[in-house]
């Protein structure tokens, strides 16, 4: 390491040290870049995966205002996922880059959108549960030490928590409504509580890249810990709700001043990290497909501007 | 019987719920994020008129009928949509051709309608001019590109123009009915609208380097509910709920 | 709560329906007049045992559904049908592929069915054998024919079978319910039924040159409820008219 | 004319002279099999566009009933194709030719098929009215000079009436259930009625090919005749259905003792005809798709056949 390397590095340090933000402009250190990189694209593509589940339901949804809330709210999954590639972007890796890693299989997204919506009380609970999780999740990221990831960070969560309390309103409604409608919003929660619990990753001790991170202050808490929080938030929420969590050992344990949870099924979360959930395949395929699909219409608009700018230079010219 | 202004309201209504219904099929689809965002937009400002105007609808039968009960359970023969808009999507350039014809003429309309002596209708009108006019240059700014892009997208989208082209003639049809409240000031006839449209429509067609087609084929019916085959595989889709749940909220 | 054989009836009447559905979509689409009549053919015939199970599901429930009530007003969740024959047909190759490993389970689970002690479950089993003997025939000549056709066929025959192998896996699983059955002698458990049948395909997938994939994924969850997401699209098409007219008769 | 050539001609003339029927191995003159193979070719071609409309249905029929009957009926149509195909075959014309020119739009099929089916009562309509046309043409046929068609309507007509009598019994629960199926059922048949007379044809005096098919008896009644002898037998039918037909001037005539109608709008025909019918585009699309996507299948089949034609031939040169 060079001398001035070195420098550059004490400061990045000392950055980091006071809590001050990272800048793309900044020096940092190869293996913050990169985890910082596979974090952020990992992210954007949930987004953009993310997408489907929910978009599943767009053409069923029952009433017009809720097509219309679920329109938006897909609409906005779309726009975290500009919001996020951009950030990656300033990093120096580019959106095509990485959407071919994510086609390629070479980069990740978030496992919870490998399961089903099955019915339209899955669009409730995905809201209440797995945007809950993910805020759980990101709401620390808003002070994570590199700035461009921050930020987006800011303005995806303040949009995330209105999502989350469309998606509670979504089964306050049905579990107050027929019958029918309250088994619907059961179930549905019977199905996402457990993968919700996993979003969070693997438990502490054998998360890989954990220690390195909460250094880098690009991660501020523990996955276990962000579990228990998230599941502290739910369980009164359930209650509200009048619908129950699918764990027989939930309770609060005054002494921890937390609720004790039973054991997550670890093999389930591999199994479906590893590929073999019910819908990686399908979700995969439609992602791809929609990619190539569009490859002319990319191509086309590429044409088209090139094709602009030679006419604005022989106009210059002429 | 239901009055000539109920009638007009579900016109309009149906015309933008049909698409907004067709446009959100494509997200998670799109050639690229930013259309995923530009459709999911259109599609939503779409379903914003058809809620005001399937509201207005129920109001003025007065069978307490609201938005969701027109949506959500009439059959396909109650339904007033131009045959346009029920089309399947197909590729992204008969969708773009779909959006060029529909909002060019919907911007004319809104433009016009934005005067009319019913409030309630110039009032949708009149802030749906904005967002029509928007839609309309999306629609042109893609013709453009897939006209003007590669070979590829020429072929494509002056199949889409010819495609499509038969199904505008009945935009601009006009009835009794609409011309009786366009009498009053109430609605536009449809036929006043069109020489501005083919000026506008015709004139992004050759700018984009696309023939414009010949008028021979004049498939209609819409406004008297008789639509392609399309149209009842769509309803069932978006219809389900509300019909396996009778009576049931949301 | 409802009884073994109402949940077990359930189970064959499912998958014969919703696969007669897939197959009915074809008709008007097959690649030639001869696979119009055959699709056709295959559908009437799991049609028609889909109705004889559904009635006597019905039957044996004792609450006044009837094959109607059972088919057109269950939602998603209360299917039974294994999620192999709910997939979209895809091209013929898929279909064939599909064909092949259903109708081959489907011969071997009716022909023990045919001794069972539940004389209904028999009757059905035993007219339905020489029905499914068919339509095992039918799958294997086309997928000898296209396995050992032409490249393009060949290719994509491999990739219908890689494609649906992991659906098989859930035609054999038993569980308490009908191993419950089967002690009685009234059900077969439908994993006695493998090995008969991978000897049976992997030979017809190896005359056809075609190989015979590994065994990963094991997707399952159709006799608890638990679909793909395309069920609830079949389901809306299919039951639209029964639900939009609540107890109307057709 | 050769010597040889009239003494054929001669033993045709009194094959058709003394209603016998014209076999494929016989003489026949060269306007005789064109006829017969345009007739031939378009009667095959209805029945496979056929399929189309009331396909539209199979997975929407609201009763499993219903279901089983119309897949029925639409097989019954491919079958009809068959057999139509192989009479046309008989006359050295192949199906694969026939199909081209269908596909390339040098021959018609049955202008009735572009017509839409916008409900499930469409489908007892065109049973009762489009079958119900169709067998009062068709009905002459099984006399046709021709013995191979004529052997194949008589098959078909079985069917046919088979047909009819679903269409009549699909509208007539329609008309005695609620109001809104009562009121489907004469929609569907207002809209029907019209095209159904129009199956006939032309007018007598405006029908080109009407009086050599009627000297070769290949056809027996001119297009008006039908159009009468239909009319008369569905009148009563409506009563019995207790539906109403959309023609203010339908009446009974005692003195002609045949019901009066009204007028044909012939525009219409002419302009369905010439391909601007609501759905002559589409049924088109649609046959033309499942042709090409068909193409490789077809290919494999025969490539198939080949390598076990050569198989048999090694083994048995071994």
């Amino acid at each position: 390491m060079t001398q001035a390397t070195r420098a550059l590095e004490e400061h990045f340090n000392r950055l980091i040290e006071a809590d001050q933000r990272v800048e793309p402009r900044d020096w940092m250190p190869e293996g913050y870049r990169k985890t910082l990189i596979r974090q952020i694209a990992q992210h954007a593509h949930s987004e953009i995966i993310g997408m489907q589940p929910e978009g599943n339901w767009i053409t069923r949804a029952p009433s017009l205002r809720r097509k219309a809330i679920l329109i938006a709210k897909v609409q906005d999954e779309a726009g975290h996922g500009l919001y996020l590639y951009s950030a990656a972007e300033t990093l120096g890796v580019s959106r095509a880059e990485l959407l071919d890693l994510l086609h390629a299989g070479k980069q990740k997204y978030s496992s919870i959108f490998n399961y089903p919506t099955l019915t339209w009380a899955d669009v409730g609970a995905i809201g209440w549960l797995v945007d809950g999780a993910a805020i759980t999740n990101q709401v620390p990221l808003c002070r994570c030490s590199y700035g461009p990831y921050a930020r987006a960070m800011v303005r995806i969560c303040k949009e995330e928590s209105f999502h989350q309390r469309q998606g509670f309103e979504i089964l306050y409604t049905l579990s107050h409504g027929t019958p029918e409608q309250k088994a619907m919003a059961q179930d549905a929660v019977n199905r996402w509580y457990w993968p919700s619990l996993m979003m969070f990753g693997p438990p502490d001790e054998e998360s890989k890249h954990s220690a390195q991170s909460m250094a880098w202050k690009i991660k501020r808490h523990s996955n276990d810990e962000l579990r228990q929080k998230f599941v502290d938030m739910i369980v009164p929420q359930a209650e509200a709700l009048g619908l129950t969590l699918p764990d027989p050992d939930l309770k609060w344990n005054p002494e921890r001043g937390h609720y004790d949870f039973g054991l997550i099924d670890w093999d389930e979360f591999y199994e479906v990290l590893k590929g073999n959930g019910p819908c990686n395949r399908q979700r995969m395929e439609h992602r791809r497909r929609a990619h190539e699909e569009g490859a002319w219409v990319r191509e086309a608009a590429l044409a088209y501007a090139r094709k602009q700018e030679e006419r604005a230079r022989k106009e210059q010219a002429a | 019987m239901t009055g000539p202004l109920f009638e007009y309201a579900l016109r309009l209504g149906d015309d933008a719920l049909i698409l907004a219904q067709r446009l959100g099929e494509w997200i998670s689809r799109a050639p690229e994020l930013e259309e995923d965002v530009a459709l999911a937009n259109i599609a939503l400002d779409l379903l914003g008129q058809a809620r005001s105007l399937l509201s207005y609808a129920g109001q003025v039968e007065g069978a307490g009928r609201d938005e969701d009960a027109l949506a959500y359970l009439r059959e396909e023969r109650q339904f007033r949509n131009v045959q346009l808009v029920e089309l399947p999507n197909g590729d992204f350039a008969r969708t773009i051709a779909r959006q060029l014809f529909f909002a060019t003429y919907q911007l004319g309309l809104y433009q016009a309608l934005a005067t009319s002596k019913d409030a309630t209708l110039a009032g949708v009108a009149g802030k749906a001019v904005k967002e029509v006019a928007y839609h309309a240059d999306h629609a042109t700014q893609w013709t453009l590109r897939l006209g003007d892009g590669t070979e590829e997208s020429h072929r494509r989208m002056q199949e889409a123009v010819d495609r499509l082209w038969p199904y505008t003639h009945e935009l601009f049809e006009s009835d009794e009915l609409v011309r009786g409240l366009a009498a009053e000031g109430v609605a536009v006839d449809p036929a006043t609208l069109r020489p501005a449209w083919q000026e506008q429509v015709t004139g992004v067609l050759a700018e984009a380097t696309l023939a414009v087609p010949e008028d021979d084929w004049r498939p209609t019916g819409g406004r008297r509910g008789i639509h392609t085959e399309h149209l009842g595989y769509l309803l069932a889709e978006m219809q389900y709920l509300p019909r396996a749940y009778p009576g049931a909220k949301w």
